[in-house]
């Protein structure tokens, strides 16, 4: 039995998970999710790091291996570092296991990841720099049409007449959304309008990799329903053959991921050090 | 008395302007443009309209020969008190509306336990907004609710164990509600309010008092006859006027800068989401100009993200960079990702001081493209817009102007903001003489 | 151009000369003509009817793509299939298009290549087009490399290195692929077709000169060049087309009338432009609209110019076949040094008594973009006319900002109304 | 440099010093230890820098201005969907830097650069400015007579600003010295395929960038004082994935992007930087022997040579990204990083042809885009430290 804890700083919040080893099967004990929000990081990590260990019922002294993954390289107690396209491959796999690809979409990117059944990853993309479409994007315009991020997804599904975004720029498209509010359009077809055309980007991504099969989304916006059907719709639409899942943990599959590469990273070490010693 | 107006509908606040037959200013009015674009133009107007007001009360309190003395103390403590009557007017219509979408939330009992707490703390600060001296942080209600609303949320959401989230929520909803909609409150009533309040704390004579009301009654029911309105700005082709009555806020913000500084040749106009270069003549007429292209990166809205971001007022940003000693590098201006850029460089332990002043800079080094590209700065320069009322934004465009061009003038008023309304007001005061078929006006008006 | 317009006869003739091409090269494999891509800007198009082959260009394919909304779906499939988005939208539309079934633009498909010409004059990014076709089609292609007139002078090196890449590149394999001997006689006589169009053509660009314009020598003039930019340069039917148009045009000039737009004909301009730049395909009628409304007609742009520039005097020379195609190609707009593209648009607005010129940027076209800035700064220079800048893309939907390039050519056109009218009243208070 | 023999770090540093100088000073250095000497400037991709040495000219490589400076005039110029090296080339110009370059030679790469040297001539009237065309036709009796033309022209030009007269003799020893410097850097390279954690891809790009703006003479003696230090040196092997570098030949990558992909576990065993010290793969002077003009054998040295760059037509019956493949194999690399400017044409329109080439092989490859002046550096360390990731963990299978 390895105790092992992973933890995912990402642009706007921080995740962390304990995770309970047995070589054969892992087991999710506790989680911590804290929003960053202008605070400084460290705080943050804290925060969430006390939550995952208060879950789990586990104190920080019994944790043996500390993975970080995504923007953590600064994590003062970490033991090691997994870069996040690796983590999130093994998260997601350990989610949904049939995954054979992973659609991580945070605050500012969107990127898939394909893999095999054991996680190893195969091919991967991300969106380009330009923030337009990302996670972030979202969150500015559903504050200014006045909805909580947790209701987008269903408001999204209200929507009878969505209304495309034409602007390539997300900063431009937060015009076209104010243009939209002024000309009457309803919200829930402005932030549907929002959701296809992210899914458009997103799909675009998953069709240039080449996936198929099971696709676990993970990340931020996995709790959007809104963004999952308009991602759902447009690969239908556009003939693929996948079939998009989602998982309550999600939002912890960076972490996750890193949490078991640690402890796999641990019993290779072991061995290491008693071949050494042999 | 025939007043003109020019409306600047941009895209992130809308400001109208009134004025007089000799293109004097009476009035300002400025509000944000995020809610409905007609909604915005009518409270900038009606707001104009009112400053309008405070300006023909100051100048018959000068023409008042024991009145005159006080002029200046007393319009600013009216204008204080009217300023705390409308921030509570608001603030009630705020609460109201947050009352009414937390009553739908699955938990209203604890919900409304939260808004209570919020509420009375937002309260207890809104007395202290607008005692004289306290520089408030924002022009906008939206801006100086939200950040007290935000950090008394944090608070609250952990004694309450309601989400953040949830209360967030309830606030960009009503918030929006309150924005959107004009306000039923007779602005005329909270005036008279307000000179209540004022002369409340003001020992004069009873007579004086009498003539100061009267004066306020005389400016109160004096027609104010909106003869002709010219629109322009990012919104503009929204606006319902006639095509004749739409400018170009290129030609406006040329011919507004002209009025202010008549030996302006060039100017800059940084606002929300675009950036404008303008070369103009000895009269104000534009005779080429430049802008961004389609990426907004290094607009006004930039610095509206990081300010959010640090959950600070746009007016706090540059003070702050003002303090850099060592401002960091930035390429990067996405407007989008500006919060990210923030926050890692934050993380590799930069201060926040030096990364606010980087920012500034590369902001405006883009600036400093599109003004090359429509051909430097020869002369007389003037920055307008928004921007130009951040020090730190003005202090990296002086050094830049220098370094790239050698010393030159750089006009800054302290209007900035309202100069494409006063060129589009020019435009109307013209228009109008141009249609009575009289000699037109001085390109400029007489500022 | 579509039903609404008034339809002058050179209208329809060109319509049926272009259906009546697809139509042989939907045959061609029935027929067992040869077919060969290449490109408008220097094109080879007598030495390719030498030898009795049928040209397609892809860069027209891709345009029309564009005007029929087709583009973006053909741009998206070739950056699936992992084209930057960077790149010029002209390539990866063909590419998308070939990856979708290759639809030519009249619905009928259209046949591979049997060899690639490239004649790859005033830009590098044709040399890669092909390279990628190749990869597709696995056929021969036969490379002339034209060198760049930095100087603005073509000299006799080059000339000489492109008459010997014609002589043992081109040539052989255009012989191989088609089993013919080269025919030198039958290319002299298609020159000297090629002579008497491009002479009506020059004569309908000049008449831009006259005030009004009776033609709009961008939005109009795209359709002017198109014969003799495409296949049918030195054909009976293009000599007969341009005689033709030369013929309307002289008419409408004749009694004072303007250009025609989808909205009916300009009575009354009001401003006279110069245009540097392709047009936008995608949004064609939107942004020639926003001329027209305004009433401002293009007196003269260099767009028309990419495919050879026969009014400064440049005519195909029967005399010197190959030696006159060398000279043909290296003389392309694009193949020009910016001094010399500066030196000719400071010459239109001057000729043709121009308000002012616009400069159309183009995302995807580094051969025209890049230095247009520079351009900008220095013509407005030496003309004293202000100049307009804005930023569209060929056939990416995506780059076309109507909002955005509708303010700026608004603001352009109050400004140049406020120095027409502006001053004078001014001058008159003061 | 000469003088008492330096350390490594002294050396690096010494380089690190000529990466960062904007103002060239050592070039204004040379000039003022050579009077009457004349500097000029070239931008990236192949020059024949033989002949400006012949005509006593000391070449400089004018690749931007990397992360360094402000670009506000160079902005002014170029609209934002243009790649960023002629920017800060034209701020370079435009802020005096460059005052002590006689002239500039912009060799045919892509249509921004070819524009560039007109925007040069606009700009800068009274410089000396020349596009040098290189053919695309390797024909030696086509392509080749005009090359040799080309080369005659910049030959004369250049001994007219220098006050020479065209002297075969001097370009035959400057074919000499040049091959003298090419066998270095090969060297370098094939050091660097064997023992990468040896001469990591971050000391290897200051060194090859010194000799941009060093005189032949001095940089190859830096180059075999650094083989000779860190063949002795004591080295402990790095466990890093070893991969290969393509797409970088004309705007360079800053040298925090080159670290940043080392950090990530990546081992650059080959690239394409700075292509015009490798455009000719052999000893040019070889032929020196058997033919006497020394014009055309630079000519067909360049003709012969096969480098494959996205500036180059590949001929009929050579598929392209062969030789990338073949490289791959060569060097026993385990991927491939895809790494292109930004809006840069010839790169990324190649992209997708090398890619299918190495999908063939199976070969695995990332793929990012960067600009000289790449600040957020978090994509690409993400992207590159998956992929050695991925490397060492089933690189193997
Ligand atoms: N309930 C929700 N519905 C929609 N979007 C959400 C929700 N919760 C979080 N998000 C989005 O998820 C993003 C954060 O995702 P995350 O994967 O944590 O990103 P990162 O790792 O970059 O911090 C935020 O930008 C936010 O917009
Ligand atoms: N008080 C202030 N202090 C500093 N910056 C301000 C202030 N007010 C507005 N701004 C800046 O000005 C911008 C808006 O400028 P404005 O000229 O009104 O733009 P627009 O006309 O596009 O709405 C805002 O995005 C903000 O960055
Ligand atoms: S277009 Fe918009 S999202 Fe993209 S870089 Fe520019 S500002 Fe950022
Ligand atoms: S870059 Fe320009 S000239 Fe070249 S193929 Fe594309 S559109 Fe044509
Ligand atoms: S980076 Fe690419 S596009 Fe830019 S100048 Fe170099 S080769 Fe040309």
């Amino acid at each position: 039995m390895t105790l092992t804890a992973g933890i995912d700083v990402g642009s706007s919040a921080v995740k962390c998970v304990i995770m309970e080893d047995s070589a054969v099967e892992q087991r999710l004990l506790g989680r911590g999710l804290r929003r960053i929000r202008g605070r400084e990081f460290h705080q943050v990590v804290d925060a969430a790091y006390t939550q995952a260990l208060r879950e789990a019922g586990v104190d920080a002294a019994e944790i043996e291996y500390v993975a970080t993954t995504g923007e953590a390289e600064n994590v003062s107690f970490r033991t090691g570092h997994f870069y996040s396209m690796t983590t999130h491959a093994r998260g997601g796999l350990f989610l949904v296991p049939e995954a054979r690809a992973a659609l991580d979409i945070g605050a500012l990117h969107g990127r898939v990841i394909r893999m095999d059944a054991r996680g190893k990853v195969l091919d991967y993309r991300m969106t380009s720099q330009c923030a337009s479409g990302s996670g972030q994007f979202l969150e500015n315009i559903s504050r200014y049409l006045g909805v909580a991020l947790d209701e987008v997804g269903s408001l999204s599904k209200r929507a009878d007449a969505p209304e495309p975004v034409s602007s390539i720029c997300a900063v431009l498209a937060e015009t076209d959304v104010i243009n939209m509010v002024s000309r009457g359009i309803a919200t829930a077809n402005i932030v549907k309008g929002i959701h296809l055309s992210m899914a458009g980007r997103l799909v675009k991504l998953l069709k240039s990799s080449k996936c198929a099969g099971m696709v676990i989304v993970t990340g931020g916006l996995a709790k959007d329903e809104g963004l999952f059907a308009a991602m759902t719709e447009t690969a239908i639409e556009r003939g693929m053959e996948i079939e998009l899942c989602t998982h309550a943990d999600s939002v912890y599959a960076g972490a996750i991921g890193a949490a078991i590469w640690g402890a796999f990273r641990k019993a290779k070490l072991e061995r290491l050090a008693g071949a050494g010693r042999a | 008395m025939k007043c003109w107006v020019g409306i600047d509908l941009g895209s992130t606040t809308t400001k109208a302007l009134v004025v007089d037959d000799t293109g004097a200013v009476l009035g300002r009015g400025i509000t944000n443009s995020r809610s409905n674009y007609d909604v915005a133009c009518e409270i900038a107007r009606n707001e104009a309209f009112l400053d309008a007001r405070f300006t023909l009360f100051a100048r018959a309190l000068e023409r008042h020969t024991d009145l005159a003395a006080h002029a200046g103390l007393l319009i600013e403590s009216v204008r204080l008190a009217f300023r705390s009557e409308q921030h509570l007017y608001l603030l009630s219509e705020l609460e109201a509306q947050c009352r009414a979408f937390a009553a739908e939330l699955a938990d209203p009992r604890r919900a409304k336990a939260a808004l209570d707490e919020i509420f009375e703390g937002m309260r207890e600060v809104a007395a202290s907004l607008f005692e004289p001296g306290t520089k408030p942080r924002s022009d906008f209600f939206r801006d100086i609710a939200g950040s007290q609303y935000m950090s008394l949320a944090e608070g609250v959401a952990e004694t309450t164990k309601l989400p953040f989230e949830t209360l967030l929520g309830v606030y960009d909803k009503s918030i929006l509600a309150v924005e959107s909609h004009v306000p039923a409150s007779s602005l005329q009533d909270l005036i008279e309010r307000a000179l209540e309040v004022a002369l409340g704390s003001y020992r004069i004579s009873d007579a004086l008092k009498a003539d100061l009301r009267s004066a306020v009654q005389g400016v109160v029911e004096m027609q104010l006859v909106e003869t002709q309105t010219v629109g322009t700005g990012y919104g503009r082709a929204r606006l319902p006027f006639r095509k004749e009555f739409i400018r170009s806020e290129i030609l406006c913000h040329g011919l507004g800068a002209h009025a202010l500084f008549p030996g302006t040749r060039t100017v800059l106009d940084i606002g929300g989401q675009d950036t404008k270069a303008i070369q103009v003549d000895g009269r104000g007429v534009v005779t080429s100009f430049q802008m961004n292209d389609r990426c907004a990166a290094g607009c006004g809205r930039y610095l509206g993200y990081i300010a959010d971001e640090m959950n600070l007022g746009l007016h706090e940003l540059g003070p702050m960079a003002m303090c850099s000693r060592r401002p960091v590098r930035i390429n990067s201006t996405c407007t989008v990702f500006a919060g990210a850029e923030l926050r890692d460089r934050l993380a590799m332990g930069q201060r926040r001081e030096d990364i606010l002043a980087g920012l500034h800079r590369a902001i405006m080094l883009r600036a400093m493209s599109l003004i090359s590209r429509s051909g430097g700065v020869h002369e007389e320069f003037t920055f307008t817009g928004g921007v130009a009322k951040n020090e730190a934004a003005v202090s990296a465009l002086r050094q830049l102007v220098e370094e790239s061009f050698g010393e030159r003038t750089i006009n800054i008023s302290p209007d900035s903001i309202y100069t494409g309304a006063l060129g589009a007001a020019l435009f109307a005061v013209r228009e109008e003489f141009a249609e009575a078929g009289a000699v037109s006006m001085a390109a400029g008006g007489p500022a | 151009m579509k039903a609404n317009i008034v339809k002058e006869a050179s209208m329809q003739r060109q319509k049926d000369m272009i259906a009546a091409h697809f139509e042989l090269l939907a045959r061609a494999h029935e027929t067992g003509r040869k077919v060969v891509y290449t490109f408008v800007p220097g094109n080879l198009t007598e030495l390719m009817l030498a030898f009795d082959t049928l040209p397609v260009h892809p860069e027209i394919n891709a345009l029309q793509a564009g005007m029929r909304k087709q583009s973006a779906g053909y741009i998206a499939e070739a950056e699936r299939a992992g084209h930057s988005e960077d790149v010029c939208t002209y390539v990866k539309c063909d590419i998308g298009m070939m990856m979708k079934g290759n639809i030519g633009p009249t619905g009928q498909k259209l046949p591979e290549p049997d060899l690639l010409l490239l004649s790859y004059t005033g830009c590098f990014t044709f040399m890669k087009w092909f390279e990628l076709l190749r990869e597709q089609y696995e056929c021969p292609v036969a490379m002339l490399h034209v060198p760049y007139q930095s100087t603005g002078r073509a000299e006799p090196a080059m000339i000489e290195y492109v008459v010997k890449q014609l002589r043992t590149e081109v040539i052989p394999k255009l012989e191989a692929v088609t089993g013919k001997a080269f025919d030198e006689d039958l290319l002299r006589t298609l020159l000297g077709n090629s002579v008497l169009a491009e002479d009506d053509l020059v004569h309908v660009l000049e008449s831009a000169k006259h005030r009004p314009s009776p033609i709009d020598a961008y939005f109009g003039g795209v359709y002017y060049i198109g014969p003799l930019f495409t296949a049918f340069r030195g054909t009976p039917e293009a000599v007969e087309y341009y005689r033709m148009l030369r013929e309307e045009v002289d008419a409408r000039q004749a009694q004072g009338l303007g250009p025609i737009t989808p909205e009916g004909p300009i009575d009354d301009e009001r401003f006279r432009i110069v245009v540097e730049g392709p047009p936008n395909w995608t949004h064609f009628r939107e942004f020639w609209k926003m001329f027209y409304d305004e009433r401002a007609v293009i007196v003269a742009s260099t767009y028309t110019k990419v495919g050879g520039v026969y009014d400064r005097g440049f005519r195909h020379d029967p005399e010197r076949p190959l030696e006159t195609l060398a000279e043909y190609c290296l003389g392309c707009y694009t193949n020009l040094d910016l001094a010399t593209r500066v030196e000719m648009i400071v010459g239109y607005i001057e000729d043709y008594d121009a308000d002012g010129f616009l400069i159309n940027s183009i995302k995807s076209c580094n051969s025209f973009s890049a230095g247009q800035l520079v351009m900008l700064r220095a013509i407005e220079e030496r003309t004293g006319r202000p100049g307009c800048f804005i930023e569209t893309d060929l056939v990416d939907p995506r780059y076309f900002s109507a909002s955005n390039i509708k303010n700026r050519l608004e603001s352009y056109f109050q400004m140049l109304a406020q120095k027409q009218t502006g001053h004078e009243p001014v001058e008159a208070a003061s | 440099m000469g003088g008492p023999v330096m350390t490594k770090a002294e050396l690096l540093a010494r380089c690190e010093e000529l990466y960062e100088d904007l103002d060239l000073t050592s070039v204004r250095e040379w000039k003022e230890q050579n009077p009457g000497g004349r500097a000029v400037g070239y931008l990236p991709t192949y020059v024949p820098r033989e002949i400006l040495h012949a005509a006593g000219v000391l070449p400089v490589g004018i690749l931007g201005a990397g992360e360094q400076l402000e670009i506000v005039r160079g902005d002014a110029c170029f609209q934002s969907y243009i790649c960023h090296l002629p920017r800060s080339v034209v701020e370079l110009g435009l802020s005096g830097r460059l005052d002590v370059l006689d002239g500039m030679i912009f060799p045919s790469t892509c249509d921004v650069i070819r524009n560039l040297s007109g925007i040069w001539r606009i700009l800068f009237p009274d410089k000396y400015t020349r596009y040098l065309d290189v053919p695309q036709n390797f024909a030696p009796e086509v392509g080749g007579a005009f090359y040799e033309v080309v080369l005659r022209e910049l030959w004369s030009e250049l001994c007219a600003l220098s006050g020479r007269e065209p002297d075969d003799e001097a370009l035959r020893a400057a074919i000499t010295l040049y091959d003298a410097n090419r066998k270095l850097v090969r060297e370098l390279y094939d050091l660097r395929a064997a023992e990468p954690w040896r001469a990591p891809a971050s000391e290897a790009y200051l060194l090859l960038r010194a000799g941009m703006v060093l005189p032949v003479e001095e940089h190859t003696r830096v180059l075999a004082e650094y083989l000779a230090l860190v063949r002795e040196e004591e080295r402990a092997m790095v466990d890093n994935a070893r991969v290969l570098l393509t797409g970088a030949f004309c705007e360079q990558p800053p040298l925090t992007l080159i670290r940043t992909l080392e950090r990530a576990g990546c081992d650059l065993i080959d690239d394409d930087f700075m292509p015009v010290l490798r455009w000719l793969g052999h000893d040019a002077g070889d032929a020196l022997e058997t033919d006497g003009d020394p014009v055309r054998v630079l000519a067909e040295a360049y003709l012969g040579d096969e480098q494959e760059s996205a500036c180059r037509f590949v001929p009929d019956g050579q598929p392209k990204g062969a030789r990338l493949v073949e490289t791959v194999r060569r060097r026993a690399a385990e991927g491939v990083v895809c790494a292109a400017p930004s809006f840069c044409d010839p790169a990324l329109l190649e992209r997708p042809m090398l890619q299918s080439a190495l999908d063939e092989a199976g070969i695995a490859y990332t793929a990012f885009k960067y600009a000289e002046n790449t600040g957020q550096m978090q994509p690409i360390r993400e992207q590159a430290g998956t992929f050695a990731d991925t490397i060492k963990l089933w690189g193997d299978e």
